[in-house]
């Protein structure tokens, strides 16, 4: 029974990764842009939300409604002013500006908020659980995979049943074509920005909300967030979020073989996928 | 015959690009390919030259069957080529480009391949440009590399894609003159052209494709009477 | 409606363009033809703003348009079928014709019901992917894609490229219904017969420059031979 | 009649006085005190890292953000041949390369598979299992590390004539011995790199970076070549963190495979001095130092206007400030450009 249990943490673990990873997959399936900054936004959002919390006394829900404008504004601002200058051929460009983005980011809330480990507070919820009989599960978990579900299925709506969504597939598999159908691929890069930061935003306050943070695990939510979307296999969500679950299960393994070995079960589960399924386990037909 | 093409067919997909194409190209000749944009030229190039693998079929090259020898290998077995979009290494300098083309087209030292480069430059009129950097050149000086880069792997078989194409007559005019001499010197030529008087000017045999198609293959006067060459080329219904 | 005055392209560091100069009037229907690598295309991509020129070189209702991206290009109402059709993978039959309307939404003859009624196996497509379709259905995407817009010009960039004759009539024949509707045409073609057949002037390209300018009933095969190839025939 | 050279004035000033340069750096610990040695070991090693960085992304076109790997698998290596098979520390630095040449074979494999920037986050995994892992190793203390046995530092080859030449107590005349080390491998290392580019493999790899299926058709094996430079790459940077740790003499997993530390700080001095040339590191190196210094006091800040500075100078100079003063006066300190010499032949570069 106790394999159960460990099998159902790590599936609902892997929601949460599917959080981190949503927005970066959003982001590089319309512009092929992998933003190195992923995890540090993440960890920005969530102070954002914590700083909602602890200086306007807001809910955690209530401060990460007003986060999401403040993020989506900065996330768009991001592309329009800094990123869309150096999308190009050349993938070294928009690496390295991410890549410093990120240090910059990281030393910033550093500077700011310290090293300190800090915790979105979220009072009753935060430890109760609901007992399913075979398992007992955490409502905290269990809200953070039924969000990523309830993302998924939103994105995915947007992406399909949008002309929003239309101009966004229609720019990522085209760019120059999308711009004779009256479309400025740049202003659709900003936005798809924006909304990535929304998710990331989600995935903030379930970070907040379950666990300690400081500014200097941004990059370590990338690398999860990264795993998943190449497990997955590049442009599914659903893939994606089956990824987070096979790094959420991996390191729930891990994690109760040794302590000391959670993270490196995910990782080792990843090099694993990479080995038998090099483009992921749900490709896209067309690349 | 220094190439031979048995069934050779590829597909994207359901689109066939190349469709059985058998062909026999004997020591010494020149062959035009002609045809209408997106007849499978190009593909067909792709193919001999290993930058795309045949789904089935033979080619034959040297009497070695080379149908899945990489791009790099047929390359040094003597297979030189030139884009139809001029492709030079932009961030070099035109003797550079040749140099790299010298040392690694035929894996020799590059000190030994200076005089073989200088020459080739000089029979492409781009040696007084040897030292400027081939990102600064003009259409008809990027032509030029083209084929003076292929020139300096040292084919036994040049191919050669829309070289002609885009040049005012007089450059035109010049650059059929070095491809004659080329082939003088009894270099195996195959050229995709569009321009037709310059193909006409120095080919023995011109090929048709349609549809990745061999619909027809002969002498040039020949070809070019042919009604059904002249429908599907040009479209006009005589 | 369209003018263009000595609008010069280039690709990096080479000309394609050598200051072509050509113009369409409301409704007209014009045909550009030339061997590959004439500059057709490109003179094409340079009036949809795909490649950037000089702004005073093309001039829309004698407004300068050269500096304006492809999509405020397009809002003004010049829609563009691209060469190889480049309809978008991901998207269905009908997708694809929505996001040609979707960012210009003027009042006009041209919606999905009638674009549908202009190519009736689209309508049978319509939940396929664009690109699970045969090369002329494409085509037919691509041309009704633009149409959604109601554009007062349409240019259509080889649209009998790689089709087999029996397709190309069908295609060509939806032609004058699109003229009908009002829009202006610019044919660019290879296919020198057909282009002549529909157009009311021709122009001839050979390397990058204009050789031919004709009333297309008045145009004599010699005629187009030398301006085509540069040789009499 | 036709001649090809690589000769500029330039060139020919670089070639008389990095001798001299070389000469007087080895001369310098007789006059300068400790901190001026640990500094310019400092500089050295960075210099070395970013050199190497240079060619892995400047040359060879892979953006690797996992280079603190192979930093942290030599230094590890470096520590188990002292502590484990009791070797002299300063024969114990091979192990270091020849470990992280190793462990860059199935990096590659694992690497090679992303395409483009993915390739960039394969290598960090790599990295951070590598890390993991090792922090396992209790032999070498786990996760919080060991240091080296006070009878292996004491008997370092070659401190004990330091310091009967210099008249050193004996961690000062680890550190010359160190910085030695460390001028030794930056002028191996720019040299190998400027002589790679020199010989056939520097035009393969332009050409590759220019175009990759042109190269292809001109012969150019283009998969081999990535293997070689990666592989290169991965060996010098093991013996460069073997060093530095020998230094250091105390070791960690988190020390030793700090992305900040051996990656950031490098691609930052790379970007900033000038990516694809051997100048730009050089240049960047000087740059990081001073603003180093400068802000030093202001903790995190410093690291937070570095990485802004990477953001700006790739935003608005992508070729760094090597690449405004080699615009601006065409001048080249390390010429690789052949140049065809002889009669009708006009000006170019």
């Amino acid at each position: 029974m106790i394999w159960l249990d460990i099998l159902v943490q790590g599936i609902l673990l892997g929601g949460l990764y599917a959080l981190f990873a949503a927005g970066l997959s959003l982001v590089f399936g319309i512009m092929r842009l992998v933003n190195l900054a992923h995890g540090d936004l993440i960890i920005l959002a969530a102070y954002l939300v914590l700083m909602g919390v602890t200086l306007l006394g807001l809910s955690p829900w209530i401060a990460a409604l007003v986060a999401v404008p403040v993020m989506f504004a900065l996330g768009w601002l991001l592309q329009a002013a800094v990123l869309n200058r150096v999308l190009g051929k050349d993938i070294l460009p928009p690496l390295l500006v991410t890549f410093g983005l990120s240090v910059a980011l990281q030393n910033g809330l550093l500077e700011v908020f310290s090293a300190d480990s800090r915790r979105i507070p979220v009072g009753a919820l935060e430890g109760a659980s609901l007992d399913l009989g075979l398992v007992t599960v955490g409502i905290m978990p269990l809200m953070t995979f039924a969000s990523a579900i309830v993302m998924i299925i939103g994105l995915n709506g947007l992406f399909y049943h949008t002309a929003l969504g239309r101009a966004f597939r229609a720019t990522s598999d085209d760019a120059v074509t999308a711009g004779l159908m009256g479309i400025e691929p740049k202003r659709i890069f900003a936005i798809a920005t924006g909304i990535a930061m929304v998710v990331v935003t989600l995935a903030a306050l379930y970070l907040g909300m379950r666990a300690n943070f400081d500014p200097s695990i941004g990059p370590a939510r990338l690398i999860y967030a990264f795993e998943a979307v190449i497990i997955g296999g590049l442009g599914s969500l659903w893939g994606t979020l089956a990824g987070g679950i096979i790094i959420g299960v991996a390191q729930t393994f891990g994690a109760a073989l040794n302590p000391e070995w959670q993270i490196l079960a995910g990782h080792i589960a990843f090099l694993a996928v990479m080995l038998l399924k090099p483009r992921g386990l749900f490709p896209r037909a067309v690349d | 015959m220094i190439l031979r093409l048995e069934n050779v067919s590829k597909s994207f997909g359901a689109l066939k690009v190349a469709d059985s194409v058998t062909v026999s190209v004997p020591r010494g000749e020149a062959l035009g390919i002609i045809g209408p944009n997106g007849a499978g030229k190009s593909t067909l190039f792709n193919l001999i030259t290993g930058n795309l693998f045949a789904n089935e079929g033979r080619i034959e090259f040297l009497g070695r069957d080379v149908t899945r020898a990489p791009a790099m290998e047929r390359v040094r077995m003597g297979v030189g080529r030139s884009f139809q979009i001029p492709q030079p290494f932009e961030g070099l300098t035109v003797f550079e480009n040749l140099l790299t083309a010298a040392a690694f087209g035929r894996g020799g030292r590059e000190a030994e391949m200076v005089d073989d480069c200088a020459r080739i430059l000089e029979e492409t009129e781009l040696l007084r440009k040897a030292n400027f950097v081939a990102g600064s050149l003009s259409l008809l000086d990027r032509k030029r590399l083209e084929l003076a880069r292929a020139l300096a792997t040292g084919p036994e078989l040049l191919l050669l894609d829309e070289i002609a194409g885009g040049l005012t007559e007089g450059e035109c005019k010049a650059l059929v003159a070095t491809i004659r001499a080329i082939h003088a010197r009894g270099t195996t030529i195959i050229w995709i052209e569009h321009v037709l008087h310059a193909l006409t000017s120095v080919v023995e045999r011109l090929l048709v494709l349609d549809f990745g198609r061999v619909i027809g293959i002969g002498a040039p006067d020949e070809i070019m009477a042919s009604k059904a060459v002249r429908e599907i080329y040009l479209g006009l219904e005589v | 409606m369209l003018e263009t005055h000595g609008l010069t392209a280039n690709y990096g560091q080479f000309r394609a363009l050598f200051g072509v100069d050509i113009t369409v009037a409301a409704g007209e229907c014009v045909a550009i033809i030339g061997a590959n690598g004439a500059g057709k295309s490109t003179l094409m991509r340079s009036i949809t703003g795909v490649l950037g020129n000089e702004p005073g070189m093309v001039l829309h209702r004698g407004e300068p348009i050269g500096a304006l991206s492809s999509a405020e290009i397009m809002k003004r109402g010049i829609a563009m079928v691209p060469e190889g059709r480049r309809l978008f993978p991901s998207l269905t039959v009908e997708e694809n014709l929505l996001v040609g309307g979707q960012a210009r939404k003027v009042p006009g003859p041209w919606s999905l019901d009638t674009v549908y009624d202009l190519f009736p196996i689209l309508r049978e497509r319509r939940k396929s992917p664009g690109t699970a379709l045969s090369g002329g259905q494409q085509q037919m995407v691509a041309i009704g894609r633009a149409l959604m817009s109601n554009p007062e010009l349409l240019l259509c960039d080889e649209i009998s490229l790689g089709l087999a004759p029996v397709i190309i009539r069908d295609i060509y024949a939806a032609l004058p219904r699109i003229r009908e509707g009002g829009a202006a045409i610019v044919l660019v073609e290879q296919d020198i017969g057909k282009a002549l057949a529909v157009a009311d002037r021709v122009y001839c390209m050979m390397e990058g420059r204009v050789t031919l300018v004709a009333k297309a009933a008045e145009v004599a095969r010699e005629q187009i031979h030398s301006a085509y190839f540069g040789v009499a025939a | 009649m036709y001649r090809m050279t690589t000769h500029t004035r330039a060139g020919a000033v670089t070639a008389i006085s990095a001798p001299i340069f070389i000469v007087a750096a080895l001369a310098l610990p007789a006059v300068a005190s400790r901190g001026v040695v640990q500094d310019l070991f400092f500089i050295l090693t960075m210099l070395t890292l970013a050199q190497i960085w240079n060619l892995l992304a400047g040359y060879g076109g892979l953006v690797s953000v996992g280079q603190q790997a192979f930093v942290g698998i030599g230094a590890y290596a470096m520590f188990a041949g002292v502590i484990l098979l009791g070797w002299n520390p300063v024969l114990a630095i091979p192990l270091g390369g020849l470990a992280a040449l190793v462990l860059a074979v199935p990096t590659a494999f694992f690497a090679f598979r992303l395409q483009g920037a993915y390739f960039a986050i394969g290598t960090w995994v790599i990295a951070e299992v590598t890390r993991l892992l090792v922090a396992q190793w209790k032999a070498l203390g786990g996760g919080t590390g060991t240091s080296l046995p006070r009878e292996a530092t004491s008997s370092i080859l070659g401190t004990d004539a330091i310091r009967t030449l210099f008249g050193l107590r004996e961690a000062a005349a680890r550190d010359v011995l160190a910085y030695w080390l460390a001028l030794a491998l930056v002028v191996a290392v720019t040299g190998g790199i400027y002589w790679l580019l020199r010989s056939r493999l520097g035009l393969a790899l332009a050409a590759v970076r220019d175009n990759v299926d042109a190269a292809q058709s001109v012969g150019v094996d283009t998969g081999r070549l990535r293997w070689a430079v990666f592989l290169i790459a991965a060996a010098a940077t093991g013996l460069t963190g073997a060093l530095v740790f020998l230094q250091t003499a105390r070791i960690s997993p988190g020390a030793a495979f700090a992305v900040t530390d051996w990656t950031a700080n490098v691609i930052f001095i790379v970007v900033i001095g000038g990516i694809g040339t051997i100048e730009g590191p050089i240049l960047g190196v000087l740059v990081f130092f001073a603003l180093r210094s400068a802000l030093a006091d202001y903790g995190s800040w410093y690291l937070m206007t570095l990485g802004l500075i990477a953001v700006v100078v790739m935003l608005f100079a992508p070729k760094g400030l090597w690449g405004l003063i080699a615009s601006r006066n065409g001048l080249h300190l390390f010429p690789a450009r052949r140049r065809l010499t002889g009669p009708k032949i006009e000006g170019g570069i």
